[in-house]
């Protein structure tokens, strides 16, 4: 409530000896207008709380019930490129508040050269992405379509940086195989979690008479989160990256000043929220019971 | 109001412990703390996620609303897991537990 | 007073000498398709939502019909597509925008003397997303309909139903974005936009009811967002997510869907409150009783409200003491509700009450709302619930608090303001019989459902064993009265465009920002930025209140104004 | 129980029918009262100002009156303590709707699209008819083959959803106090002929009521039934008595606790027999292997309940003397008269059972024991 008293009405009367270009025609003063930027800013990404909160939801409650499966899909995930593409968002975060000091310093050359720097982690974040989902096609873990579990072929993991780096050009990785460490995997899982029994629809849809998926159709349902999940964090991404590949181009053009910049930090917001996300999802995700 | 500019040293410190706290994560996990091995990822987790909130995002320069609104998504969010759990944990059919 | 000039427009006069405004600055159907302006966004508006009404209320009618007999009339799948597009309709098209959407994005604004809404591009935004939304439940039930009813309860509507299910959760998710994107502006507009001296307890408690229904919406739709998208994923991909056959717990659907879908019960009320603080106020010259409580008790639904959704599960195989607990939170929930029933029928207290239209309604809306919400406590009471739940006591219930409620509130608010919106007023005679007619129909139609409920007639009933027919076909002819209350509202306001008195700034001696510029508005609403010097609900003769649109008379009809009292840009 | 009320002898309410029915119609006039109450007072107040206070010029300005800080506590605490009473009054039928009594008739039941099946423990078998017996309390075990439906019977003001699943028996319980017929409603929409799910439930005495049971049941009765099943499904393949560790043996497990691979202690009711049917794999016993396959799919939802009436029968009479500690006392209900007494109360909604915190002494049953599943 003092909350609410203390903050005054906004002024509005004072005359503004010039007007800003960029300021709308029914805001008063490119403070306020700035002001009403962020507030919208933050309640939009409350609602992206709440949005990628129901995920959550339905995560916390199948993990509760199907624990074991979920370790078992969990153990399936590469931690390297979970690490990796972490460390990658984290730096992105780095570029991207460096590129809002420097708007903030109107400095547009620089603000150009974060920008990009940030598009280029966010590329290859989503690069990452897409090999680690090629690779879950491969090992028909996929939930819809053909879901196989145990699964029967491992797809080539990374276990080292140089390992990520010819990965991530799209060249075959020196000693990873799946006889390398992280192979452990297949060991690991099989031993711990094939008791459990295999899925019965291996090869296909669960029948339509064999209704019990079994612990394999629980490792399913955590793979559809995962897909779910990282999925619309993705597409969050590639939203992002589309927003700041109009920024940089319109800093290029010396759109932004010392005085106008509300847009690149409140892309800034934004970015930043798409990586706590991805702060929360890689713990609940990758490392589901890893010390087997 | 006018706006706060953070130093960029603040930012670089800013991403050391980020990365931190991620390797931290990762080294937890490989070490069995029985049902711990949840809460300290959460704890790491939301210490990051603190971190990126209150530095990169300038809260902690802005507005008590602002600092408001952001708790009130995060207690919303609570409130939606903590209620539905409720409903999970004190029903009985549902045993399959770690 | 500063006298700052607004806008190039304000203060002039159109070819044919009429003052300038927001609805004759601009012609043609592009000046209306792409405009920014927050009250022609407004009319959009209130044309799509009357659009839906009557096609949910055609429905309303045919359940009607379909129960006039025991055995039904229709075929029991025609039927329950019929109820199931009568719910989505009025709920997610019809409600859950109608009081914000066009009496909160017209006057939201000029209450707190803005010039527009924060982003008047996401305003134009809102609407399109509600027309695409529009069009894909059209799709859906051209294309054959859905039959889930509107809870879409799995696995019924993931395994069993048609595929339709998919349009119409992809319909209400857009629906959804659309409610966000209002919600925004109003949060955003409130707090950065509002006139230099319009202090938080100077607002109008219309403004503190939407500002709370704002914030219902942005907390709850996304949560229904990703419900119904999740749920037409597995209609798709069938991986088990709310499927119990595949180890998924369809409680767990109920618990997501009414997260939202409880608090939205208040996204549906809360605006209608606000206009009834309105209607009481300005047609009794009384400050509102208690305005504090009355403003806080809103935040107070607005917060509570999100801790009850379980009492839609009583029955529902969750934890029974999860169910109490939630019985608890209804209870309290119930409270602010009633603090607001209390202070209204105070406000009367020695106050000067009009007879006119708006007022009717407004008291109409207490004594329904009244029995709507108690009956909301039987419903409430878990060893009652077991009983009633998922019957006609529960239709009754919520057509008493949305139809006698929320839907009196908004024609309420409609009469009240119509000929600030049009600049036209009503024939009062007829709005007075038509709100008669209507409330008599109403209560010859949902009061008899109490009954049936409690003997126990269940709802989604296509046909129904022959005790329970006199108590339906009383229901049905109340429908026909009701409707036909409607239809003449919908008549003498559509006769009024043309012929109605021209209305003036001030119609009704009411005091807020709104009456203080001309009916209707300039397109930036005030000719100059208002200063607010006085307390919310200080009345005070006509004559003292400066009109901030066209100066003129205040009172009598908006005059024009020499045209080098506008200034360029 | 007779019940003196203006709306029970009027046609506002349904027959009551059930133990409970009249405290829920008390509820329901106390709540009615105070409709009333609230209603009489705000209605007569709006209009006694609206005429007292009607606008007599049209320039009128009254004198603005504040608030009241009394009147505002007066109308919110009020309302508070008479919500807080009504909410009490509630939860108290609550619990008392979903505390199954441990002296109950089992019912097993199965909603399908579209119609109510039934089936007696002496092994009749009825469709969207059910006849129960007066004065008996009936414990309903309920499961659907496909979505969610709802049993309800209104005279007994009585209903549970039934939701699908593998792991959940639903349960609820009644005690009929009237003779007579009456409605059995489906209460959760379920497609097309959600309708159409109705029937009839007969409340007879007890004499015609065991006049009617001697009537059918061919087939014997529910665990002959079962009993047989066992042998054709090839569950008495591993689950013989003689059976070398490779499987766990079944007598005298219903009710009792088990221990489970993972360290988890569960009760042998109804849903974890069903669900070791259907899903073995997920609860292991501890000390076996999950070699059993799942009778998913090949075993219709009334054939489960026939192997779980077969199981509660089969307790040997070694294992009437439940080690203290554990399970305590009796450990099978089985045929109607039979008196678990020491069974714990078992509350219950949505197959949620929980097993209330045991204050009883551990208690043998020191009942004579009757051939469970045989007809009296
Ligand atoms: C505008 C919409 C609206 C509003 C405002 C409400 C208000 C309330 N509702 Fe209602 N409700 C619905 C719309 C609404 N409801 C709908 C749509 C459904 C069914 C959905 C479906 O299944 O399809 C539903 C269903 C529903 C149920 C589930 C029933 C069931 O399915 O079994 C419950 C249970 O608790 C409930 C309770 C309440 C309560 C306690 C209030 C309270 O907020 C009411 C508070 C108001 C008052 C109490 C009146 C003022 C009182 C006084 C002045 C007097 C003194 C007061 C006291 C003594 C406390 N509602
Ligand atoms: C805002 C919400 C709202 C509104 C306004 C209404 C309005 C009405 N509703 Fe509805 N109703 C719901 C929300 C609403 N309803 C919901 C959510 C359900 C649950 C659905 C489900 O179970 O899934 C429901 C269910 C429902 C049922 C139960 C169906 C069942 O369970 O089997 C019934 C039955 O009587 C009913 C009746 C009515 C009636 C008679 C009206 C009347 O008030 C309607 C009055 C309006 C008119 C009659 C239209 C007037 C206009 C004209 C006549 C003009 C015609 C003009 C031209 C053609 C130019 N409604
Ligand atoms: C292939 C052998 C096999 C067959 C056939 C089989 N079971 Fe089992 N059953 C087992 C084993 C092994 C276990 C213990 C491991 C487990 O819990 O899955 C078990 C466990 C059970 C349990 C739980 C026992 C306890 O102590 O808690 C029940 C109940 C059960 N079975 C019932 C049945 C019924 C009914 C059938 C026939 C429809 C059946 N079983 C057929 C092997 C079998
Ligand atoms: Cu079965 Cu409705
Ligand atoms: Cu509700």
């Amino acid at each position: 409530m003092a909350l609410i008293e203390t903050e005054t009405a906004p002024e509005r009367i004072e005359l503004h000896a010039e007007h800003h270009p960029h300021l709308a025609h029914h805001f008063e003063s490119m403070e306020q207008q700035r002001e009403a930027g962020t507030l919208g800013m933050w309640w939009f990404l409350l609602t992206e709380i709440m949005f990628f909160g129901g995920m959550f939801l339905a995560y916390t409650v199948y993990r509760h019930i199907y624990f074991d499966a979920f370790a078992a899909g969990s153990n399936v995930l590469s931690i390297w490129w979970g690490t990796f593409n972490t460390a990658v968002l984290i730096a992105s975060s780095l570029t991207m508040a460096l590129a809002v000091f420097h708007a903030q310093m109107g400095n547009s050359r620089k603000v150009v050269r974060f920008l990009l720097f940030t598009i280029i982690l966010g590329t290859i974040f989503l690069r990452v992405k897409y090999i680690e989902y090629s690779d879950k096609f491969e090992e028909h873990v996929f939930p819809a379509g053909d879901f196989r579990w145990p699964i029967e072929h491992e797809a080539n993991r990374p276990n080292n940086v140089g390992d990520m780096l010819l990965m991530l050009i799209g060249a075959e990785p020196l000693n990873s195989s799946p006889q390398g460490p992280e192979h452990a995997f297949s060991v690991k899982v099989t031993t711990k979690y094939a008791e459990k029994g295999p899925y019965y629809g291996v090869g296909g849809q669960v029948p339509e008479e064999v209704q019990d998926p079994g612990f394999g159709g629980h490792v399913r349902m955590y793979f559809w989160l995962y897909f779910a999940m990282t999925g619309f964090h993705a597409l969050h991404m590639i939203i992002g990256i589309g927003l700041l590949l109009m920024l940089a181009w319109q800093a290029r053009k010396g759109k932004f000043s010392r005085e106008y910049h509300s847009y690149i930090e409140l892309t800034g917001l934004y970015w930043h929220f798409v990586d706590i996300v991805w702060i929360f999802l890689f713990p609940l995700l990758y490392l589901v019971d890893r010390h087997l | 109001m006018s706006e706060h500019i953070v130093p960029k040293k603040i930012y670089y410190r800013i991403f050391g412990a980020l990365l931190v706290g991620t390797a931290l994560t990762v080294i937890f996990a490989f070490i069995n703390l029985g049902n711990f091995n949840i809460v300290a990822a959460l704890l790491i987790a939301i210490a990051k996620a603190l971190l990126v909130i209150t530095f990169f995002m300038h809260v902690k320069y802005s507005s008590r609303l602002t600092k408001l609104w952001v708790a009130v998504g995060f207690i919303w969010l609570f409130i939606m897991l903590a209620i539905t759990m409720t409903d999970y944990l004190s029903r009985a059919w549902l045993v399959y537990r770690p | 007073m500063s006298m700052t000039p607004l806008t190039a427009t304000a203060g002039r006069l159109t070819s044919e000498g009429e003052p300038l405004n927001y609805l004759n600055n601009g012609h043609g159907l592009k000046s209306w398709l792409l405009t920014k302006d927050h009250k022609r966004i407004a009319l959009l508006y209130l044309f799509s939502v009357s659009f839906f009404f009557i096609i949910g209320g055609i429905f309303a009618l045919l359940i009607r019909i379909n129960l006039l007999s025991p055995e039904g009339l229709f075929n029991p799948d025609t039927y329950n597509r019929i109820f199931t597009a009568h719910g989505i309709i009025m709920v997610f098209l019809f409600l859950v925008p109608a009081v914000p959407a066009v009496l909160g994005n017209f006057l939201l604004p000029i209450m707190i003397g803005a010039k527009d809404l924060a982003f008047p591009k996401i305003n134009l935004l809102s609407w399109y997303c509600y027309v695409v939304a529009g069009i894909f439940l059209t799709v859906a039930l051209i294309a054959g309909g859905i039959d889930t009813g509107w809870t879409f309860y799995t696995p019924y509507s993931t395994s069993y139903s048609n595929s339709n299910v998919l349009l119409a959760g992809v319909g209400i998710f857009i629906a959804g974005f659309s409610s966000i994107l209002t919600g925004i502006n109003f949060i955003v507009t409130v707090h950065t936009m509002r006139a230099p001296g319009m202090t938080w307890f100077r607002l109008p408690l219309f403004i503190w009811a939407h500002y709370a229904t704002a914030l219902v919406i942005m907390l709850g739709t996304p949560v229904l967002a990703i419900t119904l998208s999740l749920m037409a994923l597995e209609r798709v991909a069938h991986v088990g997510i709310f499927d119990p056959a595949m180890g998924g717990d369809p409680v767990l659907f109920q618990h997501m869907f009414w997260f939202y879908s409880h608090p939205a019960v208040y996204i549906m009320v809360l605006p209608a409150m606000g206009v009834v603080s309105e209607l009481i106020a300005n047609l009794a010259r009384k400050n509102i009783f208690g305005y504090k409580f009355v403003a806080m008790s809103s935040l107070a639904i607005a917060v509570f409200g999100f801790l009850v959704w379980g009492h839609h599960l009583f029955v529902s195989t969750q934890s029974i003491y999860l169910g109490i607990i939630f019985s608890f939170l209804s209870y309290a929930v119930a409270i602010p509700s009633a603090i607001k029933v209390f202070n209204w029928t105070a406000t009367l207290f020695k106050g000067s009450i009009s007879y006119d239209t708006p007022m009717i309604y407004g008291l109409g809306f207490i004594g329904l709302f009244l029995i709507g919400g108690m009956t909301g406590l039987f419903v409430a009471a878990l060893g009652i619930d077991v009983h009633v739940t998922d019957t006609y006591f529960v239709i009754a219930h919520f057509h008493y608090v949305m139809v006698g409620g929320s839907l009196m509130g908004f024609l309420g608010g409609m009469h009240l303001w119509w000929g600030k919106i049009t600049g036209r007023m009503y024939p009062e005679y007829w709005a007075r019989a038509a709100m008669v007619i209507q409330f008599v129909g109403f209560n010859l139609t949902f009061f008899p459902q109490f009954i049936l409920g409690y003997l126990g007639m269940p709802r989604r009933y296509a046909a129904y064993p022959p005790e329970f027919q006199v108590l339906h076909v009383l229901s049905t002819a109340g429908a026909t009265i009701l409707g036909l209350g409607m239809l003449i509202t919908i008549i003498y306001f559509i006769w009024s465009l043309k012929n109605g008195e021209r209305a003036p700034a001030n119609p009704w001696g009411a005091s807020g920002l709104e009456w203080r510029t001309s009916s209707p508005p300039p397109t930036e609403n005030f000719l100059e930025t208002p200063v607010v010097t006085w307390e919310a609900y200080e009345f005070a003769p006509i004559e003292t209140m400066d009109v901030l649109g066209y100066p003129g008379d205040p009172g009598k009809p908006s005059q024009p104004v020499p045209a080098e009292h506008g200034t360029e840009d | 129980m007779i019940h003196h009320s203006l709306l029970a002898m009027s046609w506002m309410l349904p027959e009551q029918a059930s133990s409970y029915a009249p405290e829920v119609d008390h509820l329901y006039e106390f709540l009615v009262g105070t409709t009333i109450f609230f209603c009489v007072l705000i209605f007569a107040a709006i209009l006694f100002f609206f005429v007292k206070y009607r606008r007599r010029s049209s320039d009128e300005i009254p004198r603005p009156i504040a608030g009241s800080m009394v009147l505002e506590s007066a109308w919110t605490i009020i309302p508070f303590i008479i919500s807080l009473f009504m909410f009490a009054w509630g939860a108290k039928i609550y619990l008392q709707e979903y505390t199954i009594p441990n002296d109950a008739l089992d019912i097993y039941v199965v909603g399908k699209q579209w119609m109510w099946k039934f089936q007696h423990p002496e092994g009749q078998r009825e469709i969207n008819e059910l006849h129960l017996p007066v004065g008996r309390k009936i414990r309903f075990i309920m499961a659907t083959e496909d979505v969610i439906h709802s049993f309800f019977i209104p005279a007994f003001r009585m209903k549970e959803d039934i939701v699908p699943g593998p792991n959940r028996y639903t349960t609820v319980w009644a005690e009929p106090t009237m003779t007579g017929q009456f409605h059995i409603f489906c209460a959760e929409y379920c497609g097309t002929s959600h309708s159409g799910m109705i029937g009839w439930v007969t409340v007879m005495n007890d004499r015609d009521y065991q006049n009617w049971l001697s009537g059918g049941a061919a087939e014997g009765s529910m665990a002959d039934r079962g009993a047989s099943l066992f042998q054709q499904l090839g569950c008495i393949t591993c689950h013989r008595s003689d059976a070398q560790g490779q499987c766990p043996r079944l007598e005298g497990i219903y009710g009792k606790e088990q221990l489970m691979s993972d360290g988890q202690k569960v009760v042998a009711d109804d849903s974890y027999i069903r669900e070791s049917v259907l899903s073995p794999l997920a609860k292991i016993v501890a000390g076996y292997q999950p070699i059993m396959p799942s009778f998913q799919g090949q075993v219709s939802e009334e054939q489960i309940q026939e192997l779980i009436a077969y199981i509660k029968s089969i307790g040997p009479p070694e294992t009437t003397n439940a080690t203290p500690g554990t399970m305590k006392g009796s450990t099978k209900i089985s045929a109607p008269g039979s008196n678990p007494a020491a069974k714990p109360p078992i509350m219950t909604t949505g197959g949620a059972t929980i097993v209330a915190p045991q204050t009883e002494k551990a208690q043998p049953a020191q009942l004579p024991q009757q051939t469970p599943g045989q007809n009296q």
